[in-house]
């Protein structure tokens, strides 16, 4: 938790209920998220986590509810808006841009920050050239902050998964989020790879004061590093509060811990 | 600098006051960092380095304190050396991956109140050590990531340090000029912890003066000149690095650069290209190795065509080095060779620009360091110590030799003692060990002759051979050397033969006795239908007596060469039943061999080798894997190994 | 009155023609279907088809050459059938075993590649000028019709939307009833299943491959009696991508129904927007019609709405 | 082998980001373009001009766009050909509009008029992906193909239906016509297409490049991260359609001086310019030029063989070039199907790497 965290709401999340074709995904869904907060999100598989994200990042539409980014409140998002409003985020499946280098995938990151037109990066002179020099720097942090040095030209294509995940949180990182999705940022880890993607995330949260929104499996991960924790289940809420309450809430024990899932 | 403007200054910071007047422009160190060659200029690096002193005299940093540096090679570690030789204080590096206990010990011996600390990982081993070492204040560091919830009073960061500095440079331009102006050459430049091999590590003061005639004699040795590149990438805290990368870069004028990080070195040795290159002889074994490993995947095309050049070179590479004359086709040849392997070769290694290269610290394998030669670089030895700001011996251009360590350079005078210890007498002889009088009393004569403690003599053809540390050497009793250390790695060079204990001290003639390598030997039985049921079967096949006396006579041949060691050829030798054991304690844990312990067990055998008897009846008391106790007996035969005459060419 | 007959005629020759784009388009889907490629050759194969039964029927062709006699027609064509189903083997065995692991348009652009082939190997066989392909089926106007309805359709077409029909029935069956038919349909869904069915990858392909070199024949057969086998013909294939756009790449009925849909909005618009722009507008009109629905519906016809997970 | 990187350190983005930062590739493209410009000039001749170089650097450049389209941002067209026209009858109404205006600015209009219709015909894009598109690029094809043929205005109401070009000085030099010289062509040609591959280099390695291929590898993940599909995707299709249309206008007015719609901008050429891309490599600006150049060579190279040295009449010789161009076509695609770039990129690895195999 940062020292910067206030009780200052960053996003809320007013009784969404998102449904495809009869299939209901979340339920009457509210929870808030609160500026400088590690927030995880937790379920059994199929609880509706990736689509609360999808939501929250505009990629779903809900059929109710409202989302409130920032004191804004929308029916919904729209990607591009909430990528421009400072929400970035990681996915469940990694999902790099396989022919380009590391580099150039997290520079992608930096695309909301860069606005030079055709004709100046068709000559790469002047304010376009600039622009690129400006924002390489700022990946080159990203990239010295994740430890990935090494790969830095490497097309991520060629690397193990591990990295790829590292190269991920490097893009999402690079648009300077206010608030950061990260679904399942440790699903398919080994130990020690766990352990530098919790430092990363804590690290993050910690020394530029991101709000962080994750979705995890690995319950000991999330006890650890959340702040406060919110349940789903068959999409809806079922329980929310610190780490503590939540492992100490009987509707979770049945619902998630209690029950053998993957 | 570049020209021949005969540089003034008496220290560091002086040499560097008067080379702004002309180089402020010139790069004068890089780091490889977020993604590029961050580069500063001599300029740039002064003016931080100063406003790092004036910040650091702020926080009270006085004439003689001590300022402990960790970290990786880093502009800005350099920096703050500079830093504190400007308030005529001593920079102390210490060895970053040392463990808090070791910093600890070099923190309190050296009473240091400031530590410079490249990163968290280092600023956590301060605060670590910093209860029992109170007097430490403040704990700067370099790279902020991760501390930002540090104590700020006590933790802070370069930058602040440095803002502070300039502050008050802006007030008193001239506080820091003034604190330089005060230094002396034979003030102390830096203080060094060598970790011996026994006891506390000594701190070896060194002064500005011996660093900087060191350096200067060593850059005229070598021509050594402003436009070398350097690739500052071995720790700090060792002697060599400092004299490498900042006495002599400083006194040349030539640009130091840092690695990204241990892991990219080779990366960045590829990308700087050093025209100046220092490495232990295990590093160019390792890369001889990978060399080697990848080019077994080569396709059979590459591979002959390099397996050709390589035999090309081997031939004709060494001649061309020593500036031989070779036949014209043979120099098309390798020229060929240099076009289509040595060249793209060298390049891929970074090895390319390499003017001249030195290895020192151990012996290096013969068939290594005539690899390189062979390719064109120049990679000479050199035999050096920290007391002696590092140069005692060095090799000239042209005269070159795996075995011997060369000829002590201008202003160098080396001497063998009676017991055969090299002592030398040197511009860059310490000043003192820190804070330890008995230690500098017993290692420095009065008239200034440093005794290094290894064991040696100047060969035929007057270069210094080192054979082993001085205590371990013993005497013939024709008064002649006996030095089983250099004997036993003789033969261990033979992948047959995995141990040696040679005897001969106060003895008529050397004997050994031999260990076999039950891999190397198995495979060859293998290969030469040799069947055996047990290593103490192998070990007894006359076959493989026969191979070893082979390997003991061939070493025999090369010490024969030698006037000094040719009455140290090996007469007899016996093949032991049961392979030496660190669990019956005749080999310490590192494997090194106990002779306490294999004098009392095989006694009678010693005596057996010396004595004249053809075999002898052994019973040992082992210990089995699964513990218990157990006795193995064997009658083992002992036999002469042919004796060479000494060469014409050495009594010439 | 007569404005409506003249409509009803135009309509009932949209759909002629509809059903015969249909078949193409059926040779498409056929393929995509089971092996994710998307055969620009299709239309080449119809060509080659038709070269390859006018060979056996034609006094002037190789096989008179060597053997000195011509095949009957209802010998011919289960000997061009043969050749198709060889040909289908071959570019197996040279072609499509060797790029299984290749991304969709790699394949499609090795189709464009087969296609030249093809093209390039009828001209050298059978040469390029313009034949006449006759196997008996009447020409004219149907009589019968125009006695009965006052309506004017050509009797040919009235055979090939029969004979399109009935191909379309028989695949149908053969898809819906037969062992083969049933794998065939499975690899369309994951290879995998279609292996544990206990049908070969490649063999599947050649199957495939057969079938819809069959369908081309039949197509091959109809256009080339129609306006006789020229290098013109291949371009029937450009005809039924519009219809497969329409109906999207893996549907049977979907290529049925696009085909009846861009025969008739084509001959529509031929006859009556057409005058207006000068003519010659059935190049592209069925593009735009295709390009206008795919606004609306971007699924196609009978495509399921993806819905886009990440 | 050949290169030798030691000691060339990059000590500042500029440097690190060029568009060439190993030295030897760098005076490599500098020899290329010394030679290109200096030396063949002197050399060329009519035919070396309009049967190997002019078509070569229009393909060229035509191969260029295509390849930003389909290589750097993901989606197949087969309407080039038709872009081309675009390109080509915007340079005749323009010049006839305009007769005094500098060509350079007639070839830059063309290529905006292009552009916008490549845009409109690349809406689709944002609703259909895919064969879906690629069948929905063909409407374009079939359609402005028809449209140019059957307008009278476009051809100037001319009987034949074909477009002829004026002739036209550039700064006092005939570039254009009969009377032009083969070295005033080529040179002209040579320059726009050289300015032209630069700024393509220059672009795909910016944002804008990045947001193309981010596109390209996962649309999906792109939007998400706040790249904008549409933005993307139409500048795409209007910066390729630019490149296609100023090589449709150089097809016409430069190299072949008149043409006639349905015969030179069908549905071959798009399928001829998809190929150079293939076999080239797609997402390479380099593979455009080796793709041309190995399209360009190939048949003449057949032809030559054929005719002059077995003796096969032409019409023959034609059919076995089709069927070659076949072969070869999927003998590439099975073999490299990432094309010429690819495999100079891997010469280029184990050239770097030498003698070491990895």
């Amino acid at each position: 938790m940062t020292d910067e965290q206030t009780n200052e709401t960053l996003l809320e999340v007013d009784a969404i209920s998102l449904s495809f074709g009869g299939v209901h995904a979340l339920v009457d869904v509210s929870f808030d998220i609160r500026k400088g907060e590690v927030r995880s999100i937790i379920g059994p598989n199929g609880a509706g986590k990736s689509s609360m994200l999808n939501v929250i990042n505009g990629f779903y539409h809900p059929q109710e509810g409202t989302i409130t980014y920032q004191g804004q409140a929308r029916k919904q998002m729209r990607p591009h808006d909430a990528a421009a409003g400072g929400i970035a985020r990681t996915f469940q499946n990694i999902a790099l841009f396989k022919g380009m280098s590391t580099l150039d995938n997290i520079m992608t990151g930096r695309n909301t920050h860069m606005s030079k037109s055709l004709f100046w990066q068709a000559l790469r002179i002047g304010p376009a050239q600039r622009e690129e020099i400006e924002n390489r720097e700022f990946v080159e942090h990203v990239i010295d902050f994740l430890e990935i040095q090494s790969i830095r030209k490497t097309p991520v294509g060629r690397l193990p998964y591990g990295l790829q995940k590292r190269v991920e949180l490097g893009r999402a990182l690079a648009a300077e989020p206010t608030l950061l999705l990260l679904d399942e940022p440790m699903a398919g880890m080994n130990l020690e790879e766990k352990e530098d993607m919790s430092r990363f995330i804590l690290e993050t949260n910690d020394e530029f004061g991101t709000t962080i929104a994750l979705i995890e499996h690995d319950m000991g991960v999330v006890m650890d590093i959340s702040d406060r924790v919110v349940v789903l289940d068959y999409g809806r809420k079922i329980a929310e509060g610190t780490p503590e309450e939540v492992r100490a809430n009987q509707d979770v024990i049945d619902a998630y811990l209690g029950v053998s899932h993957d | 600098m570049g020209n021949s403007l005969e540089l003034q200054g008496d220290t560091f910071p002086q040499l560097l006051l008067q080379r702004l007047k002309h180089d402020a422009e010139r790069p004068a160190m890089r780091e490889k960092a977020y993604g590029i060659w961050q580069t500063w200029t001599l300029g740039e690096l002064c003016e931080e380095s100063f406003a790092l002193a004036a910040g650091l005299a702020d926080l009270g940093f006085a004439r003689n304190d001590t300022l402990v540096i960790i970290g990786d090679n880093r502009p800005r570690l350099y920096g703050s050396m500079i830093a504190a030789q400007a308030l005529g204080g001593v920079p102390v590096p210490a060895y970053q991956d040392s463990v808090a206990e070791e910093i600890q010990y070099v923190v309190d011996h050296a009473e240091a109140r400031f530590i410079i600390a490249e990163n968290q990982e280092q600023v956590d081993k301060a605060l670590e050590i910093k209860e029992q070492c109170p007097r430490v204040a403040f704990v700067i560091y370099c790279d902020p990531k991760g501390l930002r919830k540090y104590d700020p009073q006590v933790v802070m960061d370069i930058q602040t340090v440095m803002a502070r500095g300039r502050e008050l440079l802006k007030a008193d331009p001239d506080k820091v000029n003034a604190e330089i102006q005060k230094g002396k050459s034979s003030d102390t430049s830096i203080i060094l912890y060598t970790s011996g091999t026994t006891g506390r590590p000594k701190g070896v003061v060194l002064s500005h003066e011996n660093l900087l005639v060191t350096a200067r004699n060593t850059n005229a040795f070598d021509g050594i000149t402003a436009e070398e590149e350097v690739l500052a990438y071995l720790p700090m805290a060792w002697v060599g690095d400092n004299v490498f990368s900042f006495a002599m870069g400083f006194v040349a004028g030539f640009c130091v650069n840092c690695p990204e990080s241990t892991n990219t070195v080779a990366q960045d040795l590829r990308e700087i290209g050093p025209t100046f290159y220092f490495a232990p002889p295990r590093v160019f074994e390792s890369v001889l190795t990978s060399v080697m490993i990848r080019m077994k995947d080569a396709g059979r095309l590459k591979r002959s065509l390099f397996d050709h050049f390589m035999k090309v070179a081997k031939k004709t590479g060494v001649a061309l080095m020593d500036g031989q004359s070779v036949p014209a086709w043979d120099r098309f040849h390798y020229w060929l060779g240099e076009l289509l392997v040595y060249g793209p070769l060298k390049n891929t290694l970074g090895l390319s620009r390499v003017r001249v290269a030195y290895t020192a610290g151990e012996a290096i394998g013969p068939e290594i360091f005539e690899f390189y030669r062979s390719l064109g670089i120049n990679l000479k030895q050199l035999y050096g110590q920290t007391e002696a700001t590092v140069f005692i011996t060095m090799q000239p251009d042209g005269v070159v030799r795996s075995e011997s360590v060369g000829t002590p350079p201008p202003g160098v005078e080396v001497r063998i003692e009676e017991n055969g210890e090299v002592v030398y007498r040197s511009p860059g002889v310490f000043k003192e060990y820190f804070k330890n009088p008995e230690a500098t009393a017993e290692t420095k004569t009065s008239d200034n002759w440093v005794h290094t403690g290894d064991a040696g003599y100047f060969d035929d053809e007057g270069h210094l051979r080192i054979i082993d540390r001085a205590k371990d050497v013993g005497k013939l009793n024709d008064s002649s050397m006996f030095a089983p250390k250099f004997l036993e790695n003789k033969l261990k060079f033979f992948p047959e033969i995995k141990e040696v204990v040679t005897f001969g001290d106060q003895r008529d003639f050397v004997t050994a006795f031999i260990n076999i390598d039950l891999d190397a030997v198995g495979n060859w039985a293998e290969r030469n239908n040799v069947a055996y049921a047990s290593y103490q079967e192998l070990a007894a096949h006359p076959e493989v007596y026969a191979l070893v006396q082979g390997c003991i006579e061939q070493v025999n041949q090369s010490l024969a060469q030698d006037s000094h060691l040719s009455s140290s050829q090996i007469r007899r030798f016996l093949i032991l039943h049961k392979e030496l054991d660190p669990d019956d304690g005749e080999l310490t844990r590192t494997r090194k061999v106990r002779r306490r312990i294999i004098n009392e067990r095989y006694g009678d055998l010693i005596e057996a080798l010396f004595d004249g008897r053809t075999n002898c009846f052994v019973s040992t008391e082992v210990m089995f894997e699964d513990g218990r106790q157990g006795q193995i007996e064997a009658d083992l035969e002992i036999r002469d190994a042919a004796v060479s005459q000494e060469p014409s060419r050495a009594a010439a | 009155m007569a404005f409506d007959i003249f409509l009803l005629e135009v309509i009932i020759s949209g759909l002629m023609t509809g059903v015969m784009y249909a078949l193409v388009a059926l040779g498409f889907v056929l393929i995509f279907k089971a092996s994710g490629i998307f055969n620009f050759a299709q239309g080449v194969m119809a060509l080659f088809a038709a070269l390859a039964l006018y060979d056996f029927l034609a006094e002037d062709g190789w096989f008179f050459a060597v053997f000195g006699f011509t095949l009957p027609v209802w010998l011919a064509i289960p000997a061009t059938g043969l050749i198709m189903v060889v040909l289908a083997w071959v570019i197996e065995r040279t072609v499509l075993r060797f790029m299984v692991k290749q991304n969709e348009i790699i394949l499609f652009m090795a189709t464009i590649g087969l296609a030249f082939v093809l093209e390039g190997l009828g001209d050298i066989l059978f040469g390029s000028d313009v034949k006449p392909l006759d196997i008996g089926i009447p020409q004219g106007a149907s009589d019968w019709l125009l006695d009965n309805f006052n309506l004017y359709i050509e009797q040919l077409e009235i055979f090939a939307a029969g004979t399109a029909a009935v191909l379309v029935v028989v695949l149908a069956i053969f898809f819906q009833r037969t062992r083969i038919g049933r794998a065939l349909r499975a690899v369309a869904d994951d290879h995998q299943a279609a292996l544990s069915v206990g049908v070969s990858l490649d063999k599947i392909w050649v199957i495939v491959w057969s079938v819809s070199g069959i369908v081309a024949l039949v197509a091959g057969i109809m256009w080339g009696s129609k306006s006789g086998v020229q290098f013109s013909l291949s371009l029937i294939a450009l005809k039924a991508l519009p219809v497969l756009i329409l109906g999207g790449f893996t549907s049977v009925p979907g290529a049925i129904v696009g085909g009846l849909i861009i025969g008739v909005g084509e001959k529509l618009a031929e006859v009556y927007i057409g005058p207006m722009v000068g003519g010659a507008i059935e190049n592209w009109f069925a593009y735009m019609l295709a390009l206008a629905f795919l606004l609306f519906r971007p699924q196609g016809l009978f495509g399921e709405r993806i819905i886009e997970r990440v | 082998m050949f290169y030798r990187e030691s000691g060339q350190l990059k000590s500042s983005y500029i440097a690190d980001q060029a568009m060439f930062p190993i030295a030897q590739d760098r005076w490599f493209v500098i020899g290329v373009l010394a030679v290109a410009f200096l030396v063949a000039p002197f050399f060329i001749n009519e035919y070396w001009a309009n049967a190997i170089l002019l078509p070569f650097l229009v393909y060229a450049l035509a191969a260029l766009g295509l390849n930003i389209l389909t290589g750097y941002c993901g989606q197949v067209s087969l309407g080039t050909g038709a872009f081309m026209a675009v390109g080509a009858y915007a340079s005749f109404k323009l010049v006839g509009f305009f007769p005094e205006l500098n060509f350079l600015i007639v070839l830059a209009l063309s290529g905006v008029v292009t552009a916008a219709v490549g845009m409109i015909f690349g809406l689709p894009s944002l609703r259909i992906k895919g064969f879906y598109l690629a069948v929905a690029t063909l409407a374009a094809q079939f359609f402005l193909v028809w449209m140019f043929n059957k307008v009278g205005w476009f051809y100037d109401y001319n009987l034949t239906g074909m477009i002829t070009v004026r002739p036209i000085d550039f700064f006092g030099i005939r570039i254009t016509g009969p009377e032009a010289t083969p070295a005033a062509k080529y040179l002209f040609t040579l320059t726009v297409v050289a300015v032209l591959a630069l700024s393509a280099k220059n672009i795909v390695r910016g944002r804008i490049g990045r947001e193309w291929m981010a596109i390209r590898d996962m649309d999906i993940a792109a939007e998400l991260i706040g790249i904008r599909p549409l933005q993307a995707k139409l500048s795409a299709f209007a910066v390729s359609s630019f490149y296609v249309g100023v090589a449709g206008a150089l097809y016409f007015a430069v190299y072949l001086g008149s043409v006639e719609p349905v015969e030179a901008f069908d549905i071959n050429q798009s399928f001829y310019v998809l190929f150079i891309i293939i076999i080239g490599g797609l997402g390479s600006v380099l593979g455009a030029f080796l793709g041309a150049a190995f399209i360009v060579l190939v048949p003449i190279l057949l032809k030559n063989i054929m005719v002059g040295g077995m003796g096969f009449d032409s019409g023959m010789a034609g059919h076995v070039e089709i069927l070659l161009m076949g072969l070869l076509i999927i003998f590439f695609l099975i073999v490299e199907p990432h094309g010429l770039a690819r495999l100079w990129q891997i010469a280029k690895e184990k050239l770097r790497l030498w003698p070491f195999p990895h």
